[in-house]
């Protein structure tokens, strides 16, 4: 932990309230019948995407999954352009064509949100080439679900990725669930990390409700893979605290486990760790709160306030001129 | 006759040959005691113990461990959530079960049947959205099935699930939830046998699945202005029921063919080469496809209506032929 | 003009283009060292180090990877042993090369080329000598190319790597020794554009990769008989030249589409349902497909010249027009 | 090894002589252009199919590959109806509509060679996942290739076999090439078998060209999957003699490595073992040897008698009734 600023606590504490705050407004909005399509909810995970993207730059690449809206926020996503994909306005990032789950920017870094569990991972591996090819110093992240590591792209892509030696980090997030499915009952190990031997890459696993040790832990697997040190894998053990899209009760968790999951809160444990280090006052948090619950609100204002695409260009954008 | 919800019909299928066969069993997602992401199998996990199984997101192993299990003597009937994700898993299909009776020179069955949603209309975009249905057509060794109404729906997988070979069972997510009168008990719908969903003379409409109640509604508008449309509901799209199509042509003499698929190389165009190489001097009129546009499905609910075929564009398909 | 061979003329293209473009790669099961299974890489190891990657056999992570290095701005050219092998990496070919571009709102590019043999009359039996181009077609957002000559495998190899997205390039086992006269250098055939191989006024036979050739020796034969036949080779299925079908069937009033694939919604199927849809008028006989049975491709070498189409079929179809 | 009998040891010598000289007339009979199609040999990995397949009945599955004469004589496939299926004859296995890649027996438990690479390890579960639903104490070997372990269809096969605790023993016969891909270029570990750990079952490697081996460990691995402990992986190591696929020369192949390993020779090993062990004498294996060899010759006279299928019939089978 030593290695963690104030600044970038605080700047984690931000991060990871965006997404929070973005997430509790699609519920809302979801919930009033105000968002098309389908909402996968990153609320209990925002360390995971928080504590990883840290230590990248526009330059990087990464690809994400249906439950997306985390990891674009912290690669560095406009909530605004966010929203208004939501609202499938053509303000939004994919001009109302992509939803929810095919949010993208790759002038960010941003390879999408996907819809296919999966299938960001050999994509990843793709970009991570192009990082290698290039010789330009850039690296990948591939974020991917517990029961998304069941799927061969998993295994295709990582062996390919140890294979040629190629900058990239597999993150699983481990929320121990795939919709319905407790880990327990989709695959036969406790730890995913336990996976990277068959690929003769490194792998652990961390508490991936503590920002800092997602930060510290992906930091030092970025900075091998930019000198040429090949891939990893690192394994979040988090939660997710909606059920797996809005709509699902999520009546499969276990009661007991859901409220103690809650109090291990990755928002609050940083909340806590602040004060303990005297890094933040209350009175800070708090201001910090509401002005990012300005921001969040002025960006379902700028999508609500969006137009609609027109539907006169629906077959634009098909084919690259 | 009990009413019963498209979903339910299925179900209802599904526990019937259960019930007749201790070999047929259930396998997919999320479909024990979650019931399914759209609910299908919903209480057969508890109904059929040890029959219902839930199984890690490999859709790969979903389809692979089916042509395993039912050369070796079983009845599978696995669920893949979406139809989009079949991409995933179209080897196990179409060089495997399609293929392994004929290759293995008639010494093998695989009696499967692979469950899965296609589908637009629900803003769940392009990867959530799709009809894919002219693939399973253009793989000879598998039989492809699109219901259109809870009975049918019912009857259908009766037969599906008692035929010898792989099937593709094709629901829609559009129909899930209209309900219709079921017949109870057993019942069964031999495959390859088209309906005629509203008999007419001026036109055919040929159409499957959600399409034909798009197309069932532009007959009604079209009867009003004096055309009075037949309405042939596939069901069945292999094998297919050519003497059906070819008959209506040969009353009507004009067709319309629709298809929510994408229009390049969708089944639509299928039957229209079919009409045209078997039934041309039936015909008086071109063959007008009405397809979805060649694009991938929009996001935008206003964006994935104009995508989608509808009434209105059948009306004035059909009238551009007179 | 150079006299090579098909597979020549394919490296050819590939070269040229890895010379104008460093961004451009090759990578593949055994395209390296050992030069692709069928030897069209032979020689690019040595020739471009580090520009052309052996891979292991994951088919998904060629074809994904490829997604995401083109999205990063490389231009991957990527080898599929058998076309056959697809059904392994649909997905990552029809949900995320093909789509990538549009769901994000037009901000992505995906220039990638998937080259690929296809092909019968080699006895490799069901799952090694398939023609499934229509799977392709049926996906907007990819670009499917099929050169039946070596001056067109050059110059479409050029066009589908300067592309900027995904091209299905599908080239035919039956042609890889053939030889032809082919120009040297920069040689560029724009994409979606027909070539008339015959000129005639009879009927148009439409055709595209090693049925062209068919096609041709049956017009040879017809012309014999008094039948003036004009052979259309498509090149490139998707964008379609249909001016130049139509143009032709203006013409002759006939046509017959010879396809390599099962016939059940082959591409022949979409050929007959675009001219019975917009040149219905310009026909005086019914369109007729020639196709390879519905069936899985047999072994046995009889069993295969059974199944596959071949110049007296097309000659018989041609004469039933007559 | 003191478990393996005298009779069972000459057992073994009969089977693994019976596949080598069926590929040794193969070799001849494809350089003399008398056969159509693709032909991959197992010459040199004989032991493997024979140790495993000697403790399978009729009622057990195996899945087999691109490379399965071995397999099927092992699992007790008639040389003359195989060799029959090579001169695409109707009297072959597959009536002559499948050929060398395709040659199965649902009847013996053989669910088929396979074009596909890593296409059989599904299967294998699917079939293994019968014998549980029907409890009749059969178990599903899969056999596939070190460069068959990359595929995803590895990953999900195994996992799945896993979690439902299924009888089905994975045997991997790494002969060091993937066609011309040497093993280190193809994957980053050494033993194929540690990507057991990713899915909590055991796995072993061992010599695949000790037949007394192969046998003890499969025997263990198939008496666990028979009383219901689930699934193994078993790693054997060999070589392949020959080419790819006849016409390929293997010039990749190190040429003291090939040297080295055709001293391995499973067959010469066995010879030795029981002259050592006083089993045979040199006279009685020659008598087998000799023996063997009619019935190859036989199986040529058979295929070469029989008749072409008819082209009648070319529709039939597509479907079954
Ligand atoms: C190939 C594929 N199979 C199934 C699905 C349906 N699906 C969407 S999310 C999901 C669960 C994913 O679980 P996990 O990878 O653990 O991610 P989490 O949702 O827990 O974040 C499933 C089964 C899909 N989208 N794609
Ligand atoms: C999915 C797929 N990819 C590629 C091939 C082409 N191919 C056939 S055999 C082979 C090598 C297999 O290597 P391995 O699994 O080690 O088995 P071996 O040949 O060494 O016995 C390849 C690449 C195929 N048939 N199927
Ligand atoms: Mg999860
Ligand atoms: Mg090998």
């Amino acid at each position: 932990m030593s290695d963690v600023t104030k600044e970038q606590l605080l700047d984690f504490y931000k991060t990871m309230l965006t997404i929070r705050k973005f997430e509790d407004k699609a519920a809302e909005l979801f919930a009033a019948g105000r968002l098309p399509g389908f909402v996968h909810l990153y609320s209990g995970e925002e360390a995971v995407a928080t504590g990883v993207c840290a230590s990248l730059t526009n330059k990087d690449y990464i690809t994400s999954t249906h439950r997306g809206h985390g990891h674009l926020i912290a690669k560095g996503g406009q909530v605004d352009k966010m929203m208004a994909e939501l609202f499938a306005k053509v303000t939004g990032y994919c001009k109302g064509r992509g939803g929810s789950m095919h949010i993208a920017d790759v002038d960010l870094g941003i390879l999408g949100a996907n819809g296919i569990v999966g299938a960001g991972q050999p994509i990843a591996v793709g970009a991570a080439f192009a990082n290698q090819y290039l010789k330009n110093d850039a690296v990948s992240v591939c974020f991917f679900g517990d029961a998304a590591s069941n799927r061969g792209t998993f295994h295709e892509a990582l062996n390919l990725a140890s294979v040629w030696k190629l900058p990239v980090i597999f993150v699983c997030e481990n929320n121990r669930f795939g919709i319905s499915m407790n880990q327990k009952d989709h695959m036969n190990i406790v730890d995913v990390s336990q996976r990277a031997i068959s690929y003769g890459i490194p792998g652990v696993t961390i508490d991936g409700n503590d920002v800092a040790a997602v930060y510290e832990t992906a930091k030092d697997a970025i900075s091998r893979a930019r000198k040429g040190e090949g891939p990893s894998l690192i394994e979040c053990k988090t939660w997710r605290h909606y059920g797996h899209f809005q709509g699902d009760a999520g009546l499969y968790k276990d009661v007991q486990e859901q409220e103690e999951w809650l109090k291990k809160d990755p928002i609050l444990k940083l909340e806590e760790k602040l004060k303990v280090l005297n890094f933040a006052k209350d009175t800070e948090l708090k201001e910090i709160r509401q002005q990012i619950q300005g921001q969040i609100d002025a960006a379902v204002a700028f999508a609500e306030n969006s137009p609609e695409p027109s539907t006169e260009d629906v077959l634009a954008d098909v084919y690259a001129p | 006759m009990k009413k019963m919800t498209y979903a339910e019909a299925i179900r209802d299928g599904m526990r019937v040959e259960m019930q007749r066969d201790a070999n047929v069993y259930i396998a997919g997602e999320d479909v024990g005691k979650f019931g399914g992401c759209f609910g299908v199998t919903a209480g057969l996990f508890d109904e059929f113990p040890g029959r219902v199984l839930d199984t890690p997101i490999s859709e790969t192993a979903i389809v692979g461990h089916a042509v395993g299990a039912a050369a070796a003597g079983l009845r599978p009937v696995v669920e893949i959530m979406f139809i989009d994700f079949m991409g995933v898993c179209m080897d196990e299909l179409f060089n495997q079960a399609a293929k392994m009776r004929y290759m293995f020179g008639g010494k093998a069955k695989v009696p499967m049947v692979v469950r899965t949603p296609c589908g637009g209309g629900m803003t769940a975009s392009a990867q959530h959205s799709q009809c894919i249905e002219a693939w399973f057509t253009h793989i000879p060794g598998i039989k492809t099935i699109m219901p259109s109404t809870p009975a049918d729906a019912k009857g259908l997988m009766a037969a599906a699930i008692r035929d010898d070979n792989p099937v593709m069972y094709i629901e829609h997510k559009q129909l899930l939830a209209m309900s219709g009168e079921v017949p109870e008990g057993e019942y069964v719908i031999p495959l390859g046998k088209a309906d005629i969903k509203r008999a007419g003379s001026d036109v055919t409409i040929v159409a499957w699945s959600w399409m034909v109640h798009k197309a069932l509604a532009a007959a009604e508008q079209l009867a009003k202005e004096g055309i009075n449309a037949e309405v042939v509901d596939l069901r069945t799209l292999v094998p297919l029921d050519k003497e059906c199509i070819l008959q209506s042509v040969a009353k009507t003499n004009r067709l319309v063919v629709v298809n929510e698929a994408v229009r390049t190389s969708g089944f639509a165009g299928e039957i229209a080469a079919i009409v045209v190489e078997e039934g041309f001097d039936l015909l008086d009129a071109p063959i007008v496809r009405v397809t979805a546009l060649d694009i991938p499905v929009p996001f935008n609910a206003k964006l994935e209506a104009v995508y989608l075929p509808n009434e209105t564009k059948i009306i004035a398909a059909v009238k551009s032929l007179f």
